[in-house]
Protein backbone atom coordinates (compact mmCIF):
# COMPACT_ATOMS: atom_id res chain seq x y z
CA UNK A 1 0.00 0.00 0.00
CA UNK A 2 1.78 3.25 -1.12
CA UNK A 3 0.35 6.98 -0.38
CA UNK A 4 -0.09 9.19 -3.71
CA UNK A 5 -1.06 12.53 -4.08
CA UNK A 6 -3.44 12.88 -6.99
CA UNK A 7 -4.25 16.58 -8.40
CA UNK A 8 -7.40 16.77 -10.55
CA UNK A 9 -7.86 19.29 -13.53
CA UNK A 10 -10.11 20.81 -15.49
CA UNK A 11 -13.46 19.03 -16.23
CA UNK A 12 -12.20 16.33 -13.44
CA UNK A 13 -11.99 18.65 -10.69
CA UNK A 14 -15.50 19.61 -10.91
CA UNK A 15 -16.45 15.79 -11.99
CA UNK A 16 -14.57 14.82 -8.22
CA UNK A 17 -15.74 17.39 -6.33
CA UNK A 18 -11.58 18.40 -5.29
CA UNK A 19 -8.68 19.66 -7.15
CA UNK A 20 -6.46 17.49 -4.71
CA UNK A 21 -6.28 14.57 -2.61
CA UNK A 22 -4.23 11.71 -0.94
CA UNK A 23 -5.21 8.17 -1.29
CA UNK A 24 -3.53 5.07 -0.40
CA UNK A 25 -3.49 2.34 -2.47
CA UNK A 26 -2.57 -0.89 -3.50
CA UNK A 27 -2.25 -0.40 -7.41
CA UNK A 28 1.38 -0.62 -9.14
CA UNK A 29 0.12 0.09 -12.65
CA UNK A 30 -1.08 3.21 -13.73
CA UNK A 31 -3.90 1.30 -15.50
CA UNK A 32 -4.94 -0.36 -12.20
CA UNK A 33 -4.83 3.39 -10.66
CA UNK A 34 -7.28 4.33 -13.30
CA UNK A 35 -9.42 1.65 -12.52
CA UNK A 36 -8.98 2.15 -8.69
CA UNK A 37 -9.90 6.19 -9.63
CA UNK A 38 -13.57 4.83 -11.76
CA UNK A 39 -14.12 2.65 -9.15
CA UNK A 40 -13.99 5.47 -6.19
CA UNK A 41 -15.43 8.25 -8.97
CA UNK A 42 -18.33 6.44 -11.23
CA UNK A 43 -18.80 9.57 -13.18
CA UNK A 44 -15.21 8.65 -14.28
CA UNK A 45 -16.10 5.97 -16.20
CA UNK A 46 -17.50 8.15 -18.85
CA UNK A 47 -14.54 10.55 -20.07
CA UNK A 48 -11.66 10.46 -21.30
CA UNK A 49 -8.50 11.42 -18.55
CA UNK A 50 -4.86 10.22 -18.43
CA UNK A 51 -2.54 10.12 -15.95
CA UNK A 52 0.48 11.39 -15.63
CA UNK A 53 3.72 11.37 -13.46
CA UNK A 54 7.04 13.30 -13.54
CA UNK A 55 5.90 15.85 -16.07
CA UNK A 56 5.29 13.24 -18.77
CA UNK A 57 1.82 11.42 -19.65
CA UNK A 58 1.76 7.79 -18.66
CA UNK A 59 0.87 4.92 -20.59
CA UNK A 60 -1.96 2.10 -18.83
CA UNK A 61 1.14 -0.64 -18.60
CA UNK A 62 3.85 2.09 -16.68
CA UNK A 63 4.77 1.21 -12.96
CA UNK A 64 3.93 3.96 -11.30
CA UNK A 65 6.77 5.80 -9.95
CA UNK A 66 6.25 9.08 -8.84
CA UNK A 67 4.28 9.89 -5.34
CA UNK A 68 2.65 12.91 -7.33
CA UNK A 69 -0.14 11.77 -10.07
CA UNK A 70 -1.62 14.21 -12.27
CA UNK A 71 -5.14 13.30 -13.66
CA UNK A 72 -6.27 14.79 -17.09
CA UNK A 73 -8.70 15.43 -18.54
CA UNK A 74 -8.54 15.83 -22.81
CA UNK A 75 -6.52 19.04 -23.14
CA UNK A 76 -8.06 22.02 -24.74
CA UNK A 77 -5.31 24.65 -24.89
CA UNK A 78 -4.72 27.06 -28.24
CA UNK B 1 12.73 22.68 -14.27
CA UNK B 2 15.72 22.84 -16.75
CA UNK B 3 17.23 26.37 -16.65
CA UNK B 4 16.42 26.81 -20.49
CA UNK B 5 12.90 25.81 -19.84
CA UNK B 6 10.87 29.03 -20.74
CA UNK B 7 7.75 30.16 -19.26
CA UNK B 8 5.05 30.46 -21.99
CA UNK B 9 2.18 31.81 -19.64
CA UNK B 10 0.48 35.36 -19.67
CA UNK B 11 -2.07 35.88 -17.35
CA UNK B 12 -4.83 36.85 -19.06
CA UNK B 13 -5.25 38.33 -22.87
CA UNK B 14 -1.98 38.56 -25.23
CA UNK B 15 -2.17 42.23 -26.30
CA UNK B 16 -1.58 43.47 -29.56
CA UNK B 17 1.60 45.59 -27.99
CA UNK B 18 3.38 42.30 -26.65
CA UNK B 19 3.37 40.55 -30.35
CA UNK B 20 4.51 43.71 -31.68
CA UNK B 21 7.08 44.28 -29.17
CA UNK B 22 8.12 40.40 -29.90
CA UNK B 23 8.72 41.22 -33.87
CA UNK B 24 10.48 44.18 -32.87
CA UNK B 25 12.94 42.18 -31.13
CA UNK B 26 14.14 40.00 -33.93
CA UNK B 27 15.00 43.38 -36.25
CA UNK B 28 18.74 42.84 -35.14
CA UNK B 29 18.69 39.34 -36.29
CA UNK B 30 19.21 40.37 -39.97
CA UNK B 31 19.85 36.56 -40.77
CA UNK B 32 16.03 36.58 -41.10
CA UNK B 33 13.63 36.96 -43.62
CA UNK B 34 10.58 35.75 -42.73
CA UNK B 35 8.37 35.18 -39.96
CA UNK B 36 4.74 33.21 -38.94
CA UNK B 37 2.83 33.71 -36.92
CA UNK B 38 -0.05 32.24 -34.98
CA UNK B 39 -2.78 33.85 -32.76
CA UNK B 40 -5.78 32.19 -31.51
CA UNK B 41 -8.65 34.27 -30.59
CA UNK B 42 -11.61 33.58 -28.45
CA UNK B 43 -14.60 33.37 -30.46
CA UNK B 44 -18.20 34.14 -29.42
CA UNK B 45 -19.57 30.67 -30.01
CA UNK B 46 -23.07 29.80 -29.92
CA UNK B 47 -24.49 26.28 -27.64
CA UNK B 48 -28.13 25.58 -27.36
CA UNK B 49 -28.83 29.70 -27.55
CA UNK B 50 -25.94 31.03 -25.18
CA UNK B 51 -22.95 32.78 -26.13
CA UNK B 52 -19.20 32.56 -25.15
CA UNK B 53 -18.30 35.58 -23.16
CA UNK B 54 -14.63 34.32 -21.89
CA UNK B 55 -12.26 31.48 -21.38
CA UNK B 56 -10.96 30.60 -18.50
CA UNK B 57 -7.44 28.39 -18.83
CA UNK B 58 -6.00 26.49 -16.04
CA UNK B 59 -3.30 24.15 -16.74
CA UNK B 60 -0.25 21.99 -15.35
CA UNK B 61 2.43 24.70 -15.83
CA UNK B 62 5.35 23.21 -15.32
CA UNK B 63 4.33 20.01 -17.26
CA UNK B 64 2.98 21.96 -20.41
CA UNK B 65 5.99 24.58 -20.37
CA UNK B 66 8.04 21.52 -20.03
CA UNK B 67 6.12 19.93 -23.09
CA UNK B 68 6.51 22.82 -25.14
CA UNK B 69 10.20 23.22 -24.57
CA UNK B 70 10.61 19.60 -26.34
CA UNK B 71 8.15 20.37 -29.13
CA UNK B 72 10.51 23.71 -29.43
CA UNK B 73 13.69 21.10 -29.42
CA UNK B 74 12.24 18.94 -32.09
CA UNK B 75 11.16 21.55 -34.33
CA UNK B 76 14.47 23.35 -34.64
CA UNK B 77 15.91 19.97 -35.38
CA UNK B 78 13.69 19.23 -38.03
CA UNK B 79 13.53 22.41 -39.68
CA UNK B 80 15.82 25.46 -40.44
CA UNK B 81 14.10 27.69 -38.20
CA UNK B 82 16.31 30.51 -36.28
CA UNK B 83 14.04 31.17 -33.38
CA UNK B 84 10.63 30.49 -32.47
CA UNK B 85 8.41 31.78 -28.99
CA UNK B 86 5.51 30.56 -27.49
CA UNK B 87 2.95 32.09 -25.13
CA UNK B 88 -0.22 30.64 -24.00
CA UNK B 89 -3.04 32.83 -21.49
CA UNK B 90 -3.77 31.85 -18.16
CA UNK B 91 -6.64 33.12 -16.25
CA UNK B 92 -9.86 34.44 -18.36
CA UNK B 93 -9.35 35.96 -21.67
CA UNK B 94 -12.54 37.72 -23.06
CA UNK B 95 -14.18 36.85 -26.34
CA UNK B 96 -12.52 38.79 -29.26
CA UNK B 97 -8.84 38.61 -27.01
CA UNK B 98 -5.74 36.61 -28.04
CA UNK B 99 -5.07 33.26 -25.71
CA UNK B 100 -2.09 31.80 -28.05
CA UNK B 101 0.94 32.97 -29.76
CA UNK B 102 3.41 31.10 -31.80
CA UNK B 103 6.28 32.49 -33.49
CA UNK B 104 8.67 31.24 -36.16
CA UNK B 105 11.77 32.69 -37.76
CA UNK B 106 13.63 31.42 -40.35
CA UNK B 107 15.97 32.94 -43.38
CA UNK B 108 14.11 31.70 -45.67
CA UNK B 109 9.96 31.07 -46.21
CA UNK B 110 10.29 27.15 -47.72
CA UNK B 111 8.54 25.15 -45.03
CA UNK B 112 8.07 28.30 -42.58
CA UNK B 113 4.20 28.27 -42.63
CA UNK B 114 4.07 24.57 -42.60
CA UNK B 115 6.06 24.27 -39.67
CA UNK B 116 4.11 26.58 -37.79
CA UNK B 117 1.24 24.45 -38.63
CA UNK B 118 3.03 21.30 -37.13
CA UNK B 119 3.94 23.25 -33.86
CA UNK B 120 0.40 24.50 -32.69
CA UNK B 121 -1.33 21.19 -33.43
CA UNK B 122 1.57 19.35 -31.02
CA UNK B 123 0.89 22.15 -28.54
CA UNK B 124 -2.71 21.67 -28.58
CA UNK B 125 -2.80 18.25 -28.71
CA UNK B 126 0.18 17.75 -26.26
CA UNK B 127 0.79 20.37 -23.54
CA UNK B 128 -1.95 20.19 -20.20
CA UNK B 129 -3.49 23.31 -20.65
CA UNK B 130 -7.63 23.35 -19.59
CA UNK B 131 -10.04 26.17 -21.16
CA UNK B 132 -13.67 26.71 -19.58
CA UNK B 133 -15.69 28.17 -21.92
CA UNK B 134 -17.72 30.77 -19.80
CA UNK B 135 -21.69 31.69 -21.75
CA UNK B 136 -23.26 34.97 -21.05
CA UNK B 137 -25.45 33.35 -18.07
CA UNK B 138 -22.49 32.70 -15.93
CA UNK B 139 -23.27 29.16 -17.08
CA UNK B 140 -19.99 26.87 -18.54
CA UNK B 141 -18.57 24.37 -20.72
CA UNK B 142 -15.58 22.90 -20.79
CA UNK B 143 -13.69 23.58 -23.83
CA UNK B 144 -13.23 20.51 -26.30
CA UNK B 145 -10.39 20.50 -29.59
CA UNK B 146 -11.16 19.19 -32.47
CA UNK B 147 -8.30 17.97 -34.86
CA UNK C 1 -9.47 50.36 -60.96
CA UNK C 2 -12.40 48.85 -59.56
CA UNK C 3 -13.43 50.93 -55.95
CA UNK C 4 -12.93 47.67 -54.16
CA UNK C 5 -9.17 47.11 -54.81
CA UNK C 6 -7.20 48.02 -51.88
CA UNK C 7 -3.83 49.93 -52.22
CA UNK C 8 -0.88 47.20 -50.52
CA UNK C 9 1.27 49.69 -50.46
CA UNK C 10 3.59 51.55 -47.99
CA UNK C 11 6.12 54.09 -47.75
CA UNK C 12 8.94 52.48 -46.81
CA UNK C 13 9.50 49.55 -43.72
CA UNK C 14 5.99 48.37 -42.07
CA UNK C 15 5.94 49.32 -38.58
CA UNK C 16 5.40 46.47 -35.95
CA UNK C 17 2.92 48.76 -34.44
CA UNK C 18 0.96 48.93 -37.79
CA UNK C 19 0.73 45.18 -37.51
CA UNK C 20 -0.22 45.57 -33.82
CA UNK C 21 -2.90 47.59 -35.29
CA UNK C 22 -3.85 45.46 -37.78
CA UNK C 23 -3.88 42.32 -35.29
CA UNK C 24 -6.17 44.96 -32.64
CA UNK C 25 -8.75 45.62 -35.36
CA UNK C 26 -10.15 42.61 -35.21
CA UNK C 27 -11.48 41.85 -31.64
CA UNK C 28 -15.03 42.83 -32.84
CA UNK C 29 -14.64 40.26 -34.95
CA UNK C 30 -15.92 37.80 -32.62
CA UNK C 31 -16.46 35.04 -35.04
CA UNK C 32 -12.32 34.49 -35.92
CA UNK C 33 -10.29 31.70 -33.79
CA UNK C 34 -7.42 32.01 -35.16
CA UNK C 35 -5.34 34.18 -37.27
CA UNK C 36 -2.18 33.70 -39.26
CA UNK C 37 0.45 35.95 -40.55
CA UNK C 38 3.45 35.85 -42.54
CA UNK C 39 6.45 39.02 -42.67
CA UNK C 40 8.98 39.54 -45.22
CA UNK C 41 12.05 41.23 -43.51
CA UNK C 42 15.35 42.27 -45.55
CA UNK C 43 18.17 39.66 -44.91
CA UNK C 44 21.82 41.36 -44.61
CA UNK C 45 22.81 38.89 -47.38
CA UNK C 46 26.65 38.45 -48.21
CA UNK C 47 27.47 38.73 -51.82
CA UNK C 48 31.29 38.58 -52.53
CA UNK C 49 32.06 40.26 -49.69
CA UNK C 50 29.43 42.95 -49.76
CA UNK C 51 26.62 43.10 -47.63
CA UNK C 52 22.78 44.11 -48.59
CA UNK C 53 22.18 47.28 -45.91
CA UNK C 54 18.77 47.80 -48.05
CA UNK C 55 16.26 47.11 -50.56
CA UNK C 56 14.94 50.05 -52.56
CA UNK C 57 11.21 48.46 -53.86
CA UNK C 58 9.40 49.43 -57.06
CA UNK C 59 6.23 48.35 -58.62
CA UNK C 60 3.46 48.57 -61.49
CA UNK C 61 1.32 49.89 -58.35
CA UNK C 62 -1.95 49.42 -60.58
CA UNK C 63 -1.33 46.21 -61.93
CA UNK C 64 0.07 44.90 -58.25
CA UNK C 65 -3.14 46.17 -56.50
CA UNK C 66 -4.90 44.34 -59.26
CA UNK C 67 -3.17 41.39 -58.93
CA UNK C 68 -3.69 40.80 -55.10
CA UNK C 69 -6.89 41.50 -55.72
CA UNK C 70 -7.34 38.89 -57.77
CA UNK C 71 -5.54 36.52 -55.37
CA UNK C 72 -7.56 37.56 -52.53
CA UNK C 73 -10.92 36.55 -54.39
CA UNK C 74 -9.42 33.60 -55.19
CA UNK C 75 -8.06 32.37 -51.84
CA UNK C 76 -11.86 33.30 -50.41
CA UNK C 77 -13.61 31.32 -52.98
CA UNK C 78 -11.22 28.36 -51.91
CA UNK C 79 -10.78 28.22 -48.04
CA UNK C 80 -12.88 29.64 -45.50
CA UNK C 81 -11.10 32.68 -44.79
CA UNK C 82 -13.00 35.64 -42.91
CA UNK C 83 -10.50 38.54 -43.77
CA UNK C 84 -7.19 38.92 -45.59
CA UNK C 85 -4.89 41.80 -45.91
CA UNK C 86 -1.63 42.11 -47.74
CA UNK C 87 0.55 45.11 -47.49
CA UNK C 88 4.08 45.40 -49.30
CA UNK C 89 6.54 48.13 -48.87
CA UNK C 90 7.83 50.72 -51.74
CA UNK C 91 10.92 52.82 -51.63
CA UNK C 92 13.37 51.84 -48.79
CA UNK C 93 14.01 49.17 -46.51
CA UNK C 94 16.86 48.52 -44.69
CA UNK C 95 17.87 45.31 -43.23
CA UNK C 96 16.06 44.20 -40.18
CA UNK C 97 13.17 46.33 -41.14
CA UNK C 98 9.71 44.44 -42.37
CA UNK C 99 8.58 44.92 -46.37
CA UNK C 100 5.78 42.39 -46.49
CA UNK C 101 3.04 41.79 -44.63
CA UNK C 102 0.09 39.52 -45.39
CA UNK C 103 -2.83 38.33 -42.68
CA UNK C 104 -5.35 35.82 -42.81
CA UNK C 105 -7.96 35.14 -40.10
CA UNK C 106 -10.78 32.08 -39.80
CA UNK C 107 -12.89 30.78 -37.44
CA UNK C 108 -10.54 27.45 -37.11
CA UNK C 109 -7.04 26.79 -37.66
CA UNK C 110 -7.86 23.95 -40.58
CA UNK C 111 -5.82 24.93 -43.37
CA UNK C 112 -5.27 28.17 -42.57
CA UNK C 113 -1.34 28.24 -42.83
CA UNK C 114 -1.31 26.28 -45.82
CA UNK C 115 -4.19 28.99 -47.46
CA UNK C 116 -1.40 31.82 -46.28
CA UNK C 117 1.93 29.81 -47.43
CA UNK C 118 -0.14 29.68 -50.89
CA UNK C 119 -1.17 33.68 -51.03
CA UNK C 120 2.59 34.65 -50.06
CA UNK C 121 4.00 32.75 -53.33
CA UNK C 122 0.88 33.42 -55.35
CA UNK C 123 2.11 37.54 -54.52
CA UNK C 124 5.50 36.83 -54.96
CA UNK C 125 5.07 34.99 -58.39
CA UNK C 126 2.65 37.79 -59.73
CA UNK C 127 2.36 40.53 -58.65
CA UNK C 128 5.23 43.50 -60.53
CA UNK C 129 7.29 44.44 -57.38
CA UNK C 130 10.96 44.65 -57.63
CA UNK C 131 13.59 44.52 -55.23
CA UNK C 132 16.94 46.45 -55.75
CA UNK C 133 19.77 44.99 -52.96
CA UNK C 134 21.82 48.31 -51.62
CA UNK C 135 25.38 47.23 -50.76
CA UNK C 136 27.15 48.94 -48.15
CA UNK C 137 29.26 50.36 -50.86
CA UNK C 138 26.60 51.53 -52.69
CA UNK C 139 26.64 49.28 -55.62
CA UNK C 140 23.26 47.08 -56.16
CA UNK C 141 22.52 44.09 -57.89
CA UNK C 142 18.62 42.88 -58.61
CA UNK C 143 16.99 40.67 -56.12
CA UNK C 144 15.86 37.43 -57.67
CA UNK C 145 12.74 35.36 -55.98
CA UNK C 146 13.59 31.73 -55.55
CA UNK C 147 10.97 29.56 -55.13
CA UNK D 1 2.64 50.96 -88.27
CA UNK D 2 1.05 51.83 -84.47
CA UNK D 3 2.56 54.09 -81.94
CA UNK D 4 2.99 52.49 -78.24
CA UNK D 5 4.33 53.65 -75.05
CA UNK D 6 6.72 51.25 -72.84
CA UNK D 7 7.48 51.42 -69.62
CA UNK D 8 10.67 49.85 -68.65
CA UNK D 9 10.59 48.64 -64.92
CA UNK D 10 13.47 47.31 -62.43
CA UNK D 11 16.59 46.10 -63.77
CA UNK D 12 15.32 46.75 -67.11
CA UNK D 13 15.08 50.26 -66.83
CA UNK D 14 18.74 50.22 -66.30
CA UNK D 15 19.46 48.07 -68.93
CA UNK D 16 17.56 49.94 -71.27
CA UNK D 17 18.97 53.50 -70.20
CA UNK D 18 15.56 54.56 -69.69
CA UNK D 19 12.19 54.02 -67.91
CA UNK D 20 9.82 55.02 -70.84
CA UNK D 21 9.79 55.57 -74.19
CA UNK D 22 7.62 55.47 -77.43
CA UNK D 23 7.93 53.05 -80.21
CA UNK D 24 6.34 52.90 -83.86
CA UNK D 25 6.43 49.27 -84.67
CA UNK D 26 4.56 47.43 -86.93
CA UNK D 27 4.30 44.22 -84.48
CA UNK D 28 0.97 43.03 -84.25
CA UNK D 29 1.37 40.48 -81.72
CA UNK D 30 3.45 40.38 -78.03
CA UNK D 31 6.19 38.22 -79.04
CA UNK D 32 6.88 40.36 -82.34
CA UNK D 33 7.27 43.24 -80.18
CA UNK D 34 9.68 41.23 -78.36
CA UNK D 35 11.72 40.55 -80.71
CA UNK D 36 12.18 44.25 -81.87
CA UNK D 37 12.75 45.34 -78.36
CA UNK D 38 15.79 42.42 -78.67
CA UNK D 39 16.35 44.09 -81.61
CA UNK D 40 16.99 47.33 -80.39
CA UNK D 41 18.84 46.57 -76.77
CA UNK D 42 20.56 43.77 -77.60
CA UNK D 43 21.10 43.08 -73.67
CA UNK D 44 17.47 42.16 -73.49
CA UNK D 45 18.38 38.66 -74.98
CA UNK D 46 20.36 37.54 -72.09
CA UNK D 47 17.50 38.47 -69.55
CA UNK D 48 14.07 37.03 -68.90
CA UNK D 49 11.25 39.52 -70.22
CA UNK D 50 7.82 39.67 -70.13
CA UNK D 51 5.29 42.16 -71.14
CA UNK D 52 2.15 43.71 -69.84
CA UNK D 53 -1.23 45.06 -71.41
CA UNK D 54 -4.27 46.26 -69.99
CA UNK D 55 -2.92 45.41 -65.89
CA UNK D 56 -2.04 41.80 -67.20
CA UNK D 57 0.56 39.62 -68.39
CA UNK D 58 0.22 38.78 -71.95
CA UNK D 59 1.09 35.64 -73.95
CA UNK D 60 3.91 35.72 -76.62
CA UNK D 61 0.91 34.67 -79.45
CA UNK D 62 -1.58 37.56 -77.88
CA UNK D 63 -2.46 39.99 -79.92
CA UNK D 64 -1.24 43.99 -78.97
CA UNK D 65 -4.69 45.73 -77.87
CA UNK D 66 -3.25 48.57 -75.48
CA UNK D 67 -0.91 51.41 -76.23
CA UNK D 68 0.72 51.45 -73.29
CA UNK D 69 2.73 47.87 -72.34
CA UNK D 70 4.99 47.48 -69.35
CA UNK D 71 7.97 45.74 -69.90
CA UNK D 72 8.73 43.85 -66.98
CA UNK D 73 11.78 41.87 -65.61
CA UNK D 74 11.33 38.99 -63.13
CA UNK D 75 9.15 39.76 -60.40
CA UNK D 76 10.84 40.05 -56.72
CA UNK D 77 8.72 41.32 -54.63
CA UNK D 78 8.27 40.07 -50.98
Amino acid sequence: MTQRTLTYYGKLAELTGKSKEEITTEAHTVGALKDRLIDRYPALKKVSFKLAQGQAIADDKDLLTDTNIDVFPPFSGG
Amino acid sequence: MKANVKNIFVEGAIAPEKIAQSIAAHQAKTGIGGHCLFLGQVRADEVAGKTVTAIDFSAQREMANQVCHQIKEKAFAKYPIHCMHIYHSIGTVKTGELCFFVFVSAAHRTDLAQALDKIVQQIKAEAPIFGKEIFDDQSHQWKENKY
